[in-house]
Parts: C-alpha cells; structure tokens; sequence
C-alpha cells in the first residue's frame, strides 16, 4: 500500500474551524489528474461526490481482507464482513442525530428510498380522493414515485410552489396542507436551486393534519448537520455517493412503528423469518426492508466517507459552502446576462448554483467549461417540472464540496467570461 | 483539446446558430412533430408543409444548445423543395455520419458535413440529432396517412 | 500501483484447456491471507465469490480517473463514466450469449431482479384462478417475491417436487404447467443441491401452455456457459458478486416485447422521458428499469470481471468444476455418516455441495472447520422449503470455484475427520 | 486459535451436546413456546409444568448445533424447581452475560458459565440465546393468562 496514503483526517481541521482545503484536495486523487490539459475544476457535487483516497481504500481493503455474504455464515470472513456491515448501520445512525439502528435501512440510493415508501407505506395507505403534497422544486426521484402512486389509488398530487427567489410559497400553506393530506413530500434542499427547506414547519403542519412527511435529504445530509429529530420527518432518504461514499449505497430511515406496519418492497433472502411454500413471516426491521445480498463493499467503505465528514465537521462543511457559496454567486452576478435560480443569500441555501446565460444555451456552457476543465451541470438536473415552471429549458448548474475554494470558483468566472467570447454573443 | 473544441464549434455551426433558418411558422401545417432530448431538455417542434410529395416549407422551433440549433437550422435549409424520399435519405445520411457509419455528405451539402466534429462528443450527438430524428417521424406519420401531432420523439435511444 | 499487478489474464489458460489453478490464486489477495493462523481454504462461493485483483483495481480506477454520474453529464468525467457503463452493457449482453444490448438491464442483484418482474409483470398480468410455478429447491429470492405475488392476486402457486437424489421430478409435469400456468420459475442451478435443472425443456412445454418462464441464473451464470437464448428464459436474473465482480450489482435480462410492455418498477431519474405535475412518460427500455444513479463503480468493475471470466474460457471453468466436484463428492462418501444431499454424478449438477454429518450438526462443522482456516457454509442457505422438503433443519455446504483445487478439497476432508474426533461422536 | 474453539466448546458443553437433560416430555403442558434461530436453522420446543407458581418439570426439543443444544439442556436443568421470577431473573443474567454486559453468574450454575466462550462468535450467540428466549416468551403467555402456544420466537433482533 502506498505508504503516504493518511488513514485518518482529524488533522484536517485548520485552526479556527476552518478548513484546509488543499490538505482535502490531497486526499482525492481524481483532482490531481489533468482534464483537458487543465486542472480539474469539479463543480458537478450535486450529481456524485468525488472519493478520498480512504474511502477508496476502506473498498480495497474490504475485497483483500474481509469479502464474505453477510448474516449467513459461521466463518471467519463472513463473521468480519457482517461485523463491519452492521457497525456502518450504527454509525449512519449516529450521524443523522443518534436514532435507532433498526430504524436506518440500507437502499441502494436516493431513489429506492422513497420507492420503497411509495410501493410499501403507500399502496398500503394511499386511497382515492386522499392527497399527497409535494413541492414544485422536487427531483423526479421524489416526484415520480407520487406521481405514479396518485394515478394509480385516485388521489390527488397537490404541490406547494415557489416564490420568484425560489424559496417554498407558504403563504396559502393551510390551503395545501389539509385534513386530506395523507403524505408530504419535500426536498430539505433542492439540487437545482440550492434552497434549503424549513422541512420541519411543514412536518409540524403536516402532523397537526395528520399526514406523515418524507424528506428527501440527498442534497442536505452531505452538506449540513442533519438531526432528523428535529426535521420532524418520518421518513428520510439520502445516497452515499453524494456524500463521499460509493456509488450503489443509500439510507432510507423511518419511524420503527411505521416500519413495523408496512409490508416489505422486495423480497427473497435475508428478510424472512420463516417461509414455507404456503405461507412467510417477515424477519424484523431494518431486516425486513434489506432482500438479498446488500452493496456489502460499498456499504463498509461508506463508514469512512462518514467518518470523513465527522472529522471535518459537518458545521464546518456548511460554513465553508456558506462562504464559498456567497462569493460564487457575487462573482456570477458580476457578469453581463448571468441570471442565478434560487436564493441569493448563501444562509438560506446549499452550494448548488442554477444559473442561465441570456445567450448562450447551458449545455454549450458545459462543454465550452470543459474544454478548460471544468465540469459543471447542464440540463434539466431530474427537475423537468420545475424548469418549466421557471420557464427555462435547461440551466447550468455549479454545486460545490469540500475541496472547492475560490480558486475553482475564480476558474469557473474566467471560462465563463472566455464563453461568451467564444460564442460571439 | 481547444482543437477538438474547435471542431465540435465549426464556423459554420456557429453561423446557423446564431442566425437560424426556418424561423418563420409555415402557412399550411401537413406535418407536425415535436421531439425532444431528455437527458438534456433541448424541445423542437417541426412544421412542414408539403406540396405534391415535396417539402414545400419548414420551420423548426428549437430550445436547445448550438448544436441542435445549427442541426435543426441545417434541416430547414436542405429539406426544402426535396421529396420525402430524398429528405428520408438524408435523415439517414446524417445519422449515419453522426454514427460514424459512413459520412458521404454529397458535396452540396457541406454545410452538414460541419455537424461531423459532434462525434468527438458522444453525448451531443442526441442534439444533433434531434431535429432530424424528429422530422422523420412526422414523415412516417404522413405517409401513413395520420393527420396531427406525432408521439413526442425521444433521442434517447440514440447514440 | 503495486508494480506486479498484471492487467490481463490470457495467461491463465493451461495448455489443453485446463486452468493453471496456482495462477489464479495469484490474482486473489484475499486468498494469501491466513486465517486463524491457517491457510484459507474458501469453500463458500456459493455466497459470494472473492475477486481478483483486477476487478479491484478497476474500481480504484473508476473513482480514481473517471468518477462522475452518468447519463446527464456533458463533461469529459460524465462522458467517460457513461460510456464505460453502456460498454459493460454490450458486453454482459455478449457475455449471455449474444442478446440484444437494450434487454440487459443493471440492478443491485438477482433479488432485486427477481422482484422487479414480481411486481411489474406479475402484478400486471396475474390474476386470481391464475398459476405461478416455481419448484421445491428455489432460493427464497425465487419463491417469496411470487408467494407474496399470490396471496396479493389470489393466483395459485404450484410447485414442482423433487426425486430422491435431488433432480426435478417431471414425471407429472403436464399436471403441473397446464393452460391456467402463467408463469414458471425455475433456478438454473441449485445453490443447495448444485443440480442443474433441465430448463430449456421446461420453457418449451411452459411456452406450450402459453406461460412465460423467468430464470434464476444466479447460480448458473458463474460457473457455466449460458446461452440465454438456449434456455428458452424469457427473463433471467443473476449477481455480479457471486461471479468474481463487485457487491451489489446484477442484471436482468428480458425479452424486449415483454420489458416494453410492463411498467417500470422504481420511478425517479433518468428513467422518464418527460414529466409533468399530472403525467409522465417512460424512457425507453433498459432505461426505464434504472431509476436513479446506479452502482456505477460496480457495473464497470464488473466489466473486468466478465473479462477475466471470458479469458479463463466459461467452458473450462465448467469442466474444471466437474473434475473438482467429482474428486470433492467421492472423498465426502468415503467418510463415515456424511450423507450428500443432491445428485452425485458431477455432470448434473455445479459444485455447491451441501452435506450433513448424521452426528454433527451443520454449524459445529463449520465454526469448527473455520478453526482450520476452511470457509464453508451451514444453514439453510435461504431455502426454507428445501430444508423442510428434505427433513433436515439445515446442511453444511462447500462450494467451488475457478481458484479451488484438490488440496482445497484434501483440506477440508482432514478437517472433518478431525471434526468428528473433536466433537467425540 | 484453537484455543477459542475449545472456549466455545468447552467440556460442559460437550457433555450437555452428547446427553441433553429434559429430553423425557412433560406430563403436564403449562407453557409451551416454540423458536427459531433464522438464520442457523435452528428449531426449540420447551414445554413446562407448572405447579404453585413454580417450575415443575420441563422439557426441551431442540434441533440445533452443540451450543443451542447444551444451552437447552443447561435450561432444563437449572429452572427445574425455580419460580416464575427466579426463572426470569436467570434468564435475563445469561443474556447479560452472552451479550458481555455483565457476568455473575451464580457459582451454583457453573456450568452456564461455560457459555462464555460464545461471546468470541457473535453468531452463535443467537444459538446459545434460543432457549431462553424461547421459554422467557413462554412466560409471559402464562403471566397474561394466555394458554396455548405462543407465537414463533426468533432471535432475529438479538446479538
Ligand atoms: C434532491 C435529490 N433527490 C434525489 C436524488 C436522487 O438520488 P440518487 O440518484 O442517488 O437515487 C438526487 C440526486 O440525483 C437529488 O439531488
Ligand atoms: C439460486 C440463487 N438465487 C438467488 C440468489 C440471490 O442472489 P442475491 O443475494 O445476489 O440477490 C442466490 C444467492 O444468494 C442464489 O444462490
């Protein structure tokens, strides 16, 4: 193993708090490779993290040293692997504000999460003439599932929307949010606009009219302390690649009465408890929710993207975006024709940054950047409603980590001033 | 890779860009198709009118980037006062140079040759598509004699 | 980079076609490591299989060079991810025996598979009075997800019985697949019994009666040549993790025509085609079945593992597996009191070979065998009903792979003659 | 590292694996509680006879490995004679003690304390948990009047 390769990062907590971010820009190796003959510039975060080298190594290590199936064998590997497995659940459940391990199930992502809710607590519980509410911002992710599910029972799809800063129009809530709301389904930040949600206002109405609330937190849980506690959430659905880890891994987590009341989404081995070919008993949660052979690598390698975070500290990672952020969007707005969707005020907003060139279409934004290797977002980032809404077809889209500073941000304005020149517009 | 950069950007292609023809809505609407590009937003709509089995006039409407821009610019041009034939024929020299199945643009028609620096780019060879992909399907739609709007026309399977 | 990692494996193949089995230990670092001061003897591939290095050093690859998300990226990282994630789709679909690219569809494993059929197909097409046929000895990933599929549509599930040494048993097979069957669901290879079943026979006469057939080839696909189209499977699922590739990946393979007439399973990204608030419409296939960012690390370290599997050649890794079951299957019945469960002659059947001691049980065998470095399985390896069906409450399995060879096999018949004076029985 | 498997198998325990005490069934059944170690396989079936707040007689069925065994066998032999309480309270120390929580086992169940050695393999301590799960689920029918059998008990959650 290479020898410079620092299994810990505690010391990467600059004094003051603050970050040192070319110490982090060390530890991913991906940003140490030329793009085009540059620099790699990465700002597409809100698409997949990219992975430091511990993350990357805890994979290695687990294939070299520990690859068994778990739960099932008596073997030393099998024994390591289920160990290790177990202890990652503990420790996400530490991580989103200390709730009950049986309550953090492992998905493969975002988008299974709330699948999972949709086609268990949802065709259980969704009937005509009910309402599930969503937000006008949501990902497809948590569009679709309810899209599908309301056409499907006869309920109704009602949506919260946006106010012309892209903030959630709460004025006509009560309207909304009714005695027939059975679910409310919202973002606690949204990928395009970079809003942050007050998730836990909403679930406060929510509960008081009886529905149940799901929160998608693939944007919030990289970026921000999420103590699911106080979000008011009862179910809550986030990815690890998003947030340093593997690709293939998510968490769903939801209240353990819920969980013990809705059937399982798949099924076969690991979930049962009893089958025999008339009849099946479910295993307990957060069992009954995990069929077949989980992502077991990814899983044990998303332990040290978690602990990654930790010893940054999730405070610190939101203020260093807070800041970076801000000056982001001040160096945007100082160009000609650059219009920025969502908030400006970096405190109530993560470090995804929409924005629209008057004249030039974002996706020749996106190749012109990466000639100059920088990789940004172009399209309807899984939002088409919203873009319709906002009227747009597409916008770029800029979303910052840990190892972006200003000199990223510096690149990105240089090019895109270089853009423009290039179009002749 | 400015250069390649270069050859995705032709001066050709920039001049459809930014000046597009087709622009004007057609008088008689015989053929109707939208499509779109999901993966990356990019809408067109195209008209065309057509008069004894020939493409009489066409506009496209296109939100998109450059490419399917100048693409959909380049159809206008080169569709007009050709029969459906040929315009099919067209379609599919097009996609197959965009394939790199063969890129026998007939020297007339240089201006298309431009779209060839888009194979460098796999994922914008969907917006160079678009327009056409899009047009033949409003085609086949006429031809079967099916009046009004084809099913919206997917890239996604392309490329 | 470790300077002795070879990238190929075309080396790997002996003269006469034989497999140069030390060669192919070389590449598997797990297997140099010794296990409670012992040699492992990994006998448990069954479960899992272990991965070379190659396949190891494709995922550092991936998150080192090419980490982005796929699909919806104009940038070169984006490019070069989703260009190498559709490459591993042209070749899993080469891999299967030549099927159309479009039909292979990535999932997180057999399981999830399995249950994207159950509950697209299924719930679409099965109706109450209908028949679903499976057969005594399915994994649970292939009898709970159409248990659940029955009770839900008041269709009948049948069941096709066994012989004494383990094979189906077709004698009344017209009874059973009949004009009310709609589907029928058949392992291609037992993980308890390693029969393999008689599958394209069955699909003839299921096709007969107008039913379809899904086929689990989790067992299968690793360790013989599949030829889908041979099979007559108008769906066929199996693991990557199990045939030397990453956790947490898997394929299902489907008749275009039936795929392009179901549902989509999960909703989310980058399977629709356009949504609005009130309607959405589908991607096309395979695209619709992969909601959300996949594992793509895994699909694409799951290249390399077709490769090495293509280059040791699938044909010889079936004979090296007939050879080493049949040497494996004569030592176990010169020991007094083990009693072999499945048939013996090795050219029907894989080298998942469960055994029960008359004396001893499953889990002394294997926490003893552990003891001695030997991974084995012992349980009821997710197959509740076979174990019921067969009159045992769980079996010790041993099951074979490309890096096994007789002193595997000399191991673990010492150590359970030791076993046996152990536990003084 | 043999030395840990002669931990877990010590001779206690081999001694209650080759001749398990409460085979003979109960004349009487007060409390019947069926379980299951899920993930092993393992099957038990306790049967009690109650007398005056006092565990009569009992009888153990199990279908399990040398730990499940010898823990059942441990089970018959040390509740026999036992009240209700006392039964719970020796079940409750021998999970602590399984799951490392704490290890007073009483010098007159010295032979429970052979079970120790199960706390190095973390999933046999399901095994070596199954009877007194089983019967303390038992109990609590019999405490709430219910008669009959009590639902399947799994050791799922535990460990
Ligand atoms: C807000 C939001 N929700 C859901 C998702 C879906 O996540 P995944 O693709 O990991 O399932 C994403 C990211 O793509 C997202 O940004
Ligand atoms: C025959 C069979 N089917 C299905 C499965 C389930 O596979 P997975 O756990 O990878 O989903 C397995 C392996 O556990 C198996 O052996």
């Amino acid at each position: 193993m290479n020898p410079d390769i620092r299994n810990d990062a505690t010391a990467l907590k600059g004094r003051s708090g603050q970050m040192d971010i070319d110490r982090i820009k060390a530890d991913f190796p991906i940003l140490k490779q030329p793009v085009n003959g540059h620099r790699l510039v990465y700002l597409d975060n809100a698409a997949t993290s990219q992975k430091p080298k511990q993350v990357i190594d805890a994979i290695v290590k687990y294939y070299n040293e520990s690859n068994a199936n778990i739960h099932r064998g008596l073997h030393t590997l099998a024994e390591k692997a289920t160990s290790a497995y177990e202890n990652v659940r503990v420790h996400a459940a530490r991580f989103i504000g200390g709730v009950d391990n049986s309550e953090v199930i492992f998905t493969s992502g975002t988008t299974e999460s709330i699948n999972t809710i949709a086609r268990t607590w949802g065709e259980k519980n969704i009937r005509s003439g009910d309402e599930i509410v969503i937000t006008e911002m949501e990902h497809h992710a948590n569009l679709v599932p309810w899209l599908v599910l309301s056409q499907n029972t006869g309920a109704t799809l009602r949506r919260i929307s946006l106010t012309p800063d892209g903030q959630l129009d709460l004025t006509n809530i009560n309207d909304i949010i009714t005695a027939r709301t059975r679910l409310v389904a919202v973002a606690h930040m949204s990928n395009v606009l970079g809003t942050i949600n007050p998730v836990a206002d909403i679930a406060e109405l929510a509960h008081r009219r009886g529905a149940i609330v799901l929160v998608d937190g693939a944007q919030a849980a990289p970026h921000m302390p999420v103590d699911i506690k106080q979000t008011g959430a009862d179910f809550y659905a986030f990815s690890a690649h998003k947030m340093l880890g593997p690709t293939g891994v998510g968490v769903l987590w939801g209240r353990k009465t819920l969980l013990e009341d809705i059937p399982p989404f798949t099924t076969g081995g690991e979930m049962i408890r009893e089958v025999r070919f008339d009849r099946v008993t479910w295993n307990d949660v957060p069992h009954k929710f995990e069929a077949g052979t989980p992502n077991i690598a990814g899983v044990i390698a998303f332990d040290r993207a978690l602990s990654y975070l930790e010893e940054l500290g999730m405070e610190n990672i939101r203020s260093h975006e807070i800041e970076l952020s801000g000056y982001a969007i001040n160096r945007l707005l100082e160009l000609d024709g650059i219009e920025i969707q969502g908030p400006l005020d970096p405190h109530l907003r993560g470090g995804a940054i929409s924005f629209t060139d008057a004249k030039i279409h974002p996706h020749d934004i996106s190749t012109f950047l990466d000639s100059r290797g920088i990789a940004i977002r172009a399209g309807h980032h899984c939002a088409q409603p919203l873009m319709r809404t906002m009227g747009k077809v597409a916008t770029a889209r800029a979303s910052l980590y840990i190892y972006n500073d200003r000199m990223d941000i510096d690149a990105l304005i240089d090019a895109l001033k270089e853009t423009r020149r290039y179009f002749g517009v | 890779m400015t250069n390649s950069l270069d050859e995705l950007y032709r001066e050709i292609i920039l001049d459809h860009y930014r000046s597009p023809r087709g622009k004007k809505p057609v008088d008689k609407v015989d053929i109707a198709s939208d499509g779109q590009n999901p993966s990356c937003g990019d809408e067109i709509a195209v008209q065309v009118t057509m008069d004894d089995g020939t493409v009489k006039d066409v506009h496209v409407d296109c939100k998109g980037c450059a490419i399917s821009i100048a693409s959909g610019s380049m159809l206008a041009e080169y569709t007009k006062g050709k029969s459906l034939g040929e315009v099919k024929q067209l379609a599919d020299t097009v996609k197959k140079m965009l394939k790199g199945e063969g890129d026998e643009i007939p020297p007339e028609l240089e201006d298309l040759d431009a779209l060839k620096g888009v194979r460098k780019f796999p994922v914008r060879i969907k917006c160079a598509l678009l327009a056409w992909m899009t047009l033949v399907e409003g085609l086949k739609n006429y031809e079967n004699g099916k009046t009004g709007q084809t099913p919206l026309v997917s890239t996604e399977d392309e490329s």
